[in-house]
């Protein structure tokens, strides 16, 4: 039933519906609201049976669930940007296992300078991690995929992880269907491990692999990706005709029959490209727009053909490889090498600056004029970024530029958005 | 479940196929050492083992051990001077173990139950004649029975037991304990002849139709000094004090006594003198405490019953009631000198407690014996001469001791046998001495010697009951596991339990352990760890 | 012949086994059947003390339930040479994940037991003394704070072994490691530096704290079986003895693990809920000195360049430990470890 | 945040499309916050922040001088302010002339709370208030999604509070409809 829910409160009443057994909680903004709700539903025994663990970082909620998950028992957890970072070690653990694990990602930045606010600069430090990684663009789907990514993972023994922006998504209140218990069930079976501590089948998990063996142990997780690669939108589809709605998949396009420019991104800014694209088509311009859910594994030879007929393509990246340059960008060019068109890399809406429809139809416009740099970096203040050069080169200890830069502008939250 | 991934996850115990027996040089081998008590028992007793079979209170298992070598347990366990606890490392730990009180404790429980001795073996068709009813005498006769030879054994006494039943006193020596463990041998056939005196031994072989002769004659003859005495002055000797008491007709002595000698038996002359009513009794010895042959424990009781001693003193002359001494003092040798330092001693009666002698006038006309210091030279085999006549106890060389008398029975029987079926006596290899220093004590718990009662020194001095108690059960047992194992395993399972690799194999009762050669690295851990010194490491041959 | 009740042994009664015992009284280790749950093929070093405590100790445990045990693994000597593909010494279920949060993933199994429900299985969680003091505290204490169902075992061999024998928090004064070398005024590590895990894991109020060595099989099997009672966070420190990190004698591993608790250097004690419940007295004191002269780490203590000024002050931390737990005691131990009939 | 939420609600009831968030920060209670509320009939997309409102409700009425409230707003736009003084008094007199002046209204909705509520809650009487102004929901509307958010009394307080302020607002709709254009 379609309720006015907060995107948090969505994603943990699904979670809950997906009956995880062991869920660990260490609180990050924007993450709270997900694992507050969760552990309410645990508290008051609408969740059950299911164990609820205060632990006392993101490094110990990651092994919680990797004890649980290799216990045989369906895990859960979520954080955001420096706990992703803290829990890294553990992150790269459980893929190695092999632990269906799935951990909801409030996509933040991350310091310093410390910032709490929305950008994708988390995820993609755990991109080469061996985790699933499916973006979001609406709440919907955020719950929706929490569904799908439970069946994933326990299907592959591949850890999943949801990601969703940070307060754009999570804070935001609209209308959700969050689905009910019977079609989540009669959608995901109970857990069947493929390995498990069993002290009556006792197996050794974890062992040390040497040069004899890690390279083949590391390309048969890259098969399980490429399997990945099936299943996501099998299961999309099947997700479909289950619950009535279009979820997931590997990636989605709008409007690129004909168009001649076409934008790609992650998440939730999509949106706000969707209506700028349309504003652009009434000034005459064909632009169209591809979004890509399923970042691991990279759909290459979807993002191809979704590609194909563009003779432009704009990576809108909500992250950025300092030293280089996109991230995103890299696999799209890695998708698109031997076509012929001019890609694009635009950084935008890091640390939660605000992505506007003015500012991507500007930028559009530029574009269609092919005066678009390969490298841009949307609603730059290039002014506070000259005083401060200038000011660096002036004196040695000229502070912390972050500092320095709030100092220019005399800024105050409500004004970033 | 389905198939776990792969190399990450492992199936159980596949390490057992990485054998790392590999990587040792070398290798922990189980031995057996040899215990200094069984080294230092002149009867050759195994007594480790049998207190390792009386550790769990098997008690006649544990007696039939020692049978095995010695068939008296009850009267070694009163009258033996235990050089076993004398060697016994556990001395070096806290006090020997009580081998020689547990031994009695054995001995009599075998009487209480009237457990039998080894029956005798098929017969041989030998016969051997054995002069002589002592200690000597009796052990051989009783191994000669069980290897199956007929025996005929003769004593010039009326009763048989030589010296332990006339030259050691009753308090000492219960008569029923000497008695019962005499009629054990006897009952397993031996032919007794008393009150008879060997004087050509020659002759009575070739009478009997002998095939070997064991003389165990003893050294009967009291060793005397010209003393010069006035007539009325009453001297005589240990021996035949001791022997008229053991037949009931003791000699009179007077209140006051003096006895001259430092060995046992000026010790038992002095004891059994106050018990026959001397007031005083004084030992006059040439030599200091120190240099006393005696036993210390003996000497103890002596001087507890009041018996007092004269040090460094020699008997110049007897006058009437009066005794002269004169005052010795040692060289730098250690041997005494007089002094010409004369001093008075009151005494009723002077008893010369000097030594024995043996008669081996039955031997004259004997071919090839040698005869050196009045006693008889002796083979291995404790053969005397080349025509089967063997010799053993007092009447050969060495310590004047029931034990040692009683190991010359048992050798000689098995050298007679050896003879009679055309060998000769072959001892095993000897083990290697399990010393002090091999042995991890770690292992054996606090526990302190438990000591035999004795009886009140009033009860001592007027009569000849037994001096000194046996153990109960529960100190028997207990002393009994006081003993430490020494050189031999006894499963205590230390090498199967600290072996990083699993590599000790546990073979079950009895059967003791086994390396895994496929898993002992060679850490050696087994060998440190072992408590009784069992173990040893033996470099690879590589 | 019938015999009495006797309320003593002696014969061996500090070894593994005694045949005086009825079964029921013997150790595990003394058990041809006991389950070897780390088994032959190890890749351990010639008489290393973590190998065989971890064995002492998890046979223990799963005589404790039956059987029904998981264990959980932090990085280490411990990890590598159990388990280096394609073979494993382990014959129980086994995980091992990373080096600094064995007692959160154990945390995770006892969940996941919990919610399935299987509340006969219990947890084990074993880390040397760097997964444990150093890198792995934070993840401990959380687990000892939320009094999970897990027993944490530390396997104490004084410093990182599998790196190379560098210092840890649980290196003890003046030995020599790759990181504290035995060179200059101070050498060796520094005094008055280190963790006292127990006396942490105490502060936590956790149902019980114990430590032992490999020296004490009968103690150690004891402990293991009283954590085992108890449904909550246990935590028992185990000395292990290096004899590649310390230098000492392949064969001498158990002997150097027991004159650490007879010098009272290695106090070993039982606690409960935060109190001291019980110390196994000193049976034969010893002064530092021969604890520390046959290992190579102290080897800078003596010798004619030694410095016999910090043996002394090592005997000092000896004689403190002494008073604080009482190591020895008035009256003379008690040796029968138990009473048998024969 | 929690008046936009209840707005998108009581617009979701009536079949709408809406969106509801906060400008995210890391302010603690009471420190000045911005939050937005879209409504539409089509499908909401887009996910910035609303930089041209349609409505802007000023809960605190401080903020007036401090930070520029009024930025992006139309000349259609509305206002309401929780203040129990005029345009005029609050010095925004020349500022609204160039509004319509019958879409700028205040309503003391602190007072209307400490009455109904005895709490300085305003979000309440802000909505009914703003349900009048602008007629975008109904008065049942929001009433029913305050009742959803307070169970019980608490609810029923805020809906009273709501529907007096609606009164109000009404009440000041028609004087002004009267009042002589100049």
């Amino acid at each position: 039933m379609l309720r006015q829910l907060e995107g948090s409160r969505a994603v943990a009443e699904t979670v809950a519906r997906c009956r995880p057994e062991v869920v660990c909680a260490y609180p990050i903004s924007p993450q709270t609201h997900i694992i507050e709700a969760v552990g309410a539903l645990v508290k008051s025994g609408a969740l059950a049976p299911c164990e609820f663990i205060n632990v006392e970082s993101e490094f110990a909620a990651m092994s919680v669930s990797i004890g649980a998950s290799a216990t045989g028992a369906r895990a859960y957890t979520a954080t955001a940007s420096q706990g992703l970072l803290f829990m890294i070690e553990a992150v790269y653990n459980a893929a190695g296992l092999g632990l269906p694990i799935v951990m909801t990602l409030a996509n933040r930045a991350i310091g310093a300078p410390i910032n709490i606010w929305n950008d994708h600069s988390d995820a993609m430090a755990v991109r080469d991690s061996g985790w699933i990684q499916l973006f979001a663009e609406t709440n919907q789907e955020a719950a929706d995929l929490h569904i799908q990514a439970f069946r994933l993972a326990e299907e592959l023994s591949v850890p999943v992880m949801v990601c969703m922006d940070g307060f754009i998504l999570t804070h935001a209140v609209e209308g959700i269907d969050a689905p009910d218990q019977a079609a989540v069930d009669a959608f995901l079976p109970p857990y069947e491990p493929r390995q498990v501590l069993d002290p009556n089948h006792p197996i050794s998990i974890g062992a040390m692999v040497g040069p004899e063996a890690f390279e083949e142990v590391r390309y048969l997780s890259y098969l399980r990706q490429l399997d990945a690669l099936e299943r996501i939108p099998a299961l999309a589809a099947e997700f479909a005709t289950a619950f009535g709605r279009e979820s997931g998949g590997l990636l989605r396009s709008y409007r690129t029959e004909d168009a001649e420019t076409i934008v790609v991104a992650l998440g939730s800014v999509l949106g706000t490209v969707k209506d700028a694209a349309d504003a652009r088509r009434e000034a005459g311009e064909r632009v169209g727009v591809v979004g890509i859910t399923s970042f691991r594994p990279f759909p290459l030879d979807a993002v191809r053909d979704a590609l194909s007929g563009a003779r432009r393509v704009i990576v809108i990246e909500k992250a950025f490889s300092v030293g280089f340059g996109g991230v995103l960008s890299t696999d799209v060019a890695m998708a698109t090498h031997d076509a012929n068109l001019s890609l694009r890399t635009v950084i935008a809406g890091l640390g939660g600056r605000a992505i506007t429809q003015r500012s991507l139809e500007a930028l559009l416009a530029d574009a269609a004029k092919d005066r678009l740099s390969p490298l841009t970096f949307l609603d730059l203040d290039h002014e506070i970024v000259e005083r401060e050069r200038s000011r660096m080169g002036a004196t040695r200890r000229s502070g912390p530029s972050a500092e320095n830069i709030l100092r220019d502008l005399g800024t105050v939250a409500s004004k970033i958005g | 479940m389905n198939k776990p991934p792969f190399a990450i996850t492992l199936e159980v115990g596949s390490s057992r196929a990485n054998h790392t027996g590999s990587w040792r040089v070398e290798r922990a081998v189980y031995v057996d050492r040899m215990p200094p008590c069984n080294d230092g028992c002149p009867a050759g007793e195994n007594i480790q083992q049998w207190l390792y079979r009386a550790e769990p209170g098997d008690y006649e298992p544990a007696w039939r051990q020692i049978v095995e070598d010695n068939p008296f347990p009850a009267v070694m366990g009163r009258i033996c001077y235990h050089p076993c606890e004398t060697a016994c490392n556990r001395a070096q730990l806290d006090e020997a173990v009580g081998i020689n009180s547990i031994e009695r404790f054995l001995g009599d429980l075998a009487i209480e139950h009237g457990w039998s001795l080894p029956p005798a073996g098929a017969p041989s068709g030998k016969r051997i004649l054995v002069v002589g009813g002592g200690p000597s005498g009796l052990s051989a006769a009783y191994h000669l029975r069980r290897l199956g030879h007929g025996v005929l054994l003769v004593d010039s006494a009326p009763q048989l037991g030589g010296m332990m039943r006339y030259g050691i006193p009753a308090y000492r020596l219960p008569r029923a304990s000497l008695d019962a463990e005499i009629d054990r041998i006897v009952a397993l056939g031996v032919e007794i002849e008393l009150d008879h005196t060997v004087t050509d031994i020659e002759h009575e072989r070739t009478e009997g139709g002998f095939d070997a002769v064991f003389l165990a004659v003893g050294a009967q003859l009291a060793r005397r000094v010209g003393i010069p005495a006035g007539d009325s002055s009453r001297i005589l000797d240990a021996f035949s004090l001791l022997h008229r008491v053991a037949e009931d007709d003791p000699p009179l002595l007077g209140r006051r006594v003096a006895i001259y000698g430092g060995g046992d038996t000026a010790l038992d002359a002095a004891r059994t003198a106050r018990r026959l009513g001397a007031t005083d009794a004084v030992i006059v010895y040439r030599r200091n405490r120190e240099r006393m042959p005696a036993q210390g424990d003996e000497l103890n009781e002596a001087i507890e019953e009041g018996i007092t001693m004269r040090w460094l003193s020699t008997v110049n002359r007897f006058e009437g009631d009066q005794l002269i001494l004169e005052k010795m003092r040692l060289n730098d040798e250690g041997f005494p000198e007089p002094t010409g330092e004369l001093e008075e001693l009151d005494a009723d009666s002077l008893v010369l407690a000097l030594g024995q002698e043996t008669d081996l006038s039955l031997l004259e006309g004997e071919p090839d014996i040698t005869i050196s210091d009045g006693v008889v030279e002796v083979s291995p085999a404790m053969m005397a001469g080349e025509n089967g006549v063997f010799a053993g106890g007092d009447a050969v060389p060495s310590q004047r001791t029931a034990t040692v008398a009683i190991g010359h029975g048992k050798r000689a029987a098995r050298g007679i046998d050896a003879y009679l079926t055309g060998g000769t006596l072959t001892d095993p290899p000897r083990h290697e001495l399990a010393t002090f220093d091999l042995l991890n004590t770690w292992y054996y718990s606090e526990a302190d010697r438990t000591h035999r009662p004795e009886l009140e020194r009033a009860r001592r001095q007027s009569t000849f009951d037994e001096v000194v108690g046996g153990l109960t059960e529960e100190n028997a047992l207990f002393e009994a596991r006081r003993c430490m194992s020494c050189g031999n395993c006894f499963e205590c399972d230390n090498c199967f339990g600290v072996c990083p690799d699993n590599a000790v194999i546990k073979l079950g009762v009895g059967q003791r352990y086994e390396i895994d050669l496929d898993f002992c690295k060679g850490c050696g851990m087994c060998v440190k760890e072992c408590p009784c010194g069992a173990i040893e490491m033996v470099p690879e041959q590589i | 012949m019938t015999t009495s009740p006797v309320r003593f042994y002696q014969v061996g009664s500090f070894a593994v086994g005694n045949r005086l015992l009825d079964d029921a009284d013997r150790t595990v280790q003394s058990d041809p059947h006991r389950s070897n749950s780390l088994d032959s093929g190890h890749r351990a070093c010639q008489g290393c003390g973590e190998a065989l405590g971890a064995r002492y100790a998890l046979d223990a445990a799963m005589r404790a339930t039956g059987g029904q045990l998981v264990a959980v693994n932090a990085t280490g000597c411990l990890e590598v040479f159990s388990t280096p593909y394609p073979e494993t010494s382990w014959r129980i279920a086994w995980l091992h994940s990373l080096f600094g949060n064995s007692a959160a993933v154990a945390t995770g199994v006892a969940a996941a037991l919990r919610a399935k429900g299987k509340s006969d299985v219990r947890v084990v969680s074993q880390a040397g003394d760097g997964g444990t003091v150093d890198i792995g505290f934070g993840c401990l204490s959380g687990m000892f704070e939320r009094h999970d169902d897990v027993l944490f075992i530390c396997y104490d061999n004084e410093a990182y072994m599998n790196t190379g024998v560098q210092r840890s928090g649980a290196t003890p004064p003046a030995a020599r490691t790759a990181t504290t070398e035995a060179v200059g005024p101070e050498p060796g590590n520094v005094f008055g530096q280190g963790k006292d895990l127990p006396r942490l894991a105490m502060a936590h109020g956790i149902d019980y704290v114990a430590t032992a060595t490999v020296a004490d099989l009968h103690d150690l099997e004891a402990k293991v079986e009283r954590a085992m009672t108890f449904h909550g966070a246990r935590y028992l420190h185990i000395l292990v003895p290096c004899p590649l990190g310390w230098g000492s004698a392949s064969s001498d591993t158990i002997k150097v693990a027991r004159l650490a608790k007879e010098t009272g250097l290695f106090p070993v004690f039982e606690a409960e809920h935060g109190k001291v419940t019980a110390v196994s007295p000193i049976r034969r004191r010893t002064p530092v000195e021969e604890y520390l002269s046959i290992q190579r780490r102290y080897g800078h203590l003596f010798g004619e360049h030694g410095r016999p000024d910090l043996v002394a002050r090592i005997q000092e931390i000896a004689d403190q430990n002494i008073s604080t737990y009482g190591l020895v005691d008035e009256q003379p131990a008690v040796t029968e470890p138990s009473e048998v009939s024969a | 945040m929690t008046a936009a939420e209840l707005l998108s609600v009581a617009a979701f009831s009536e079949g709408r499309h809406a969106q509801a968030f906060p400008s995210f920060g890391s302010e603690r209670t009471g420190a000045p916050v911005v939050s937005f509320c879209r409504i539409d009939d089509r499908e909401i997309r887009t996910r910035e922040p609303v930089m041209e409102p349609d409505a802007l409700v000023i809960q605190d009425v401080t903020l007036i001088h401090q930070v520029d409230l009024f930025a992006g707003l139309s000349n259609e736009g509305y206002i309401l302010i929780n203040t129990s003084k005029s345009f005029d008094e609050l010095g925004l007199g020349e500022f609204v002339r160039q509004l319509h002046r019958e879409r700028l209204l205040t309503c003391p909705a602190t007072e209307l709370a400490l009455e109904h509520l005895g709490r300085p809650l305003p979000n309440a009487a802000l909505l009914g208030g703003f349900a009048a102004l602008t007629g975008k929901v109904s008065l049942d509307a929001i009433s029913s999604a305050i009742r959803d958010r307070f169970v019980g009394a608490v609810g029923e307080r805020n809906v009273a509070a709501a529907s007096a302020a609606y009164r109000l607002v009404q009440v000041a709709e028609e004087e002004l409809s009267h009042a002589p254009t100049t």
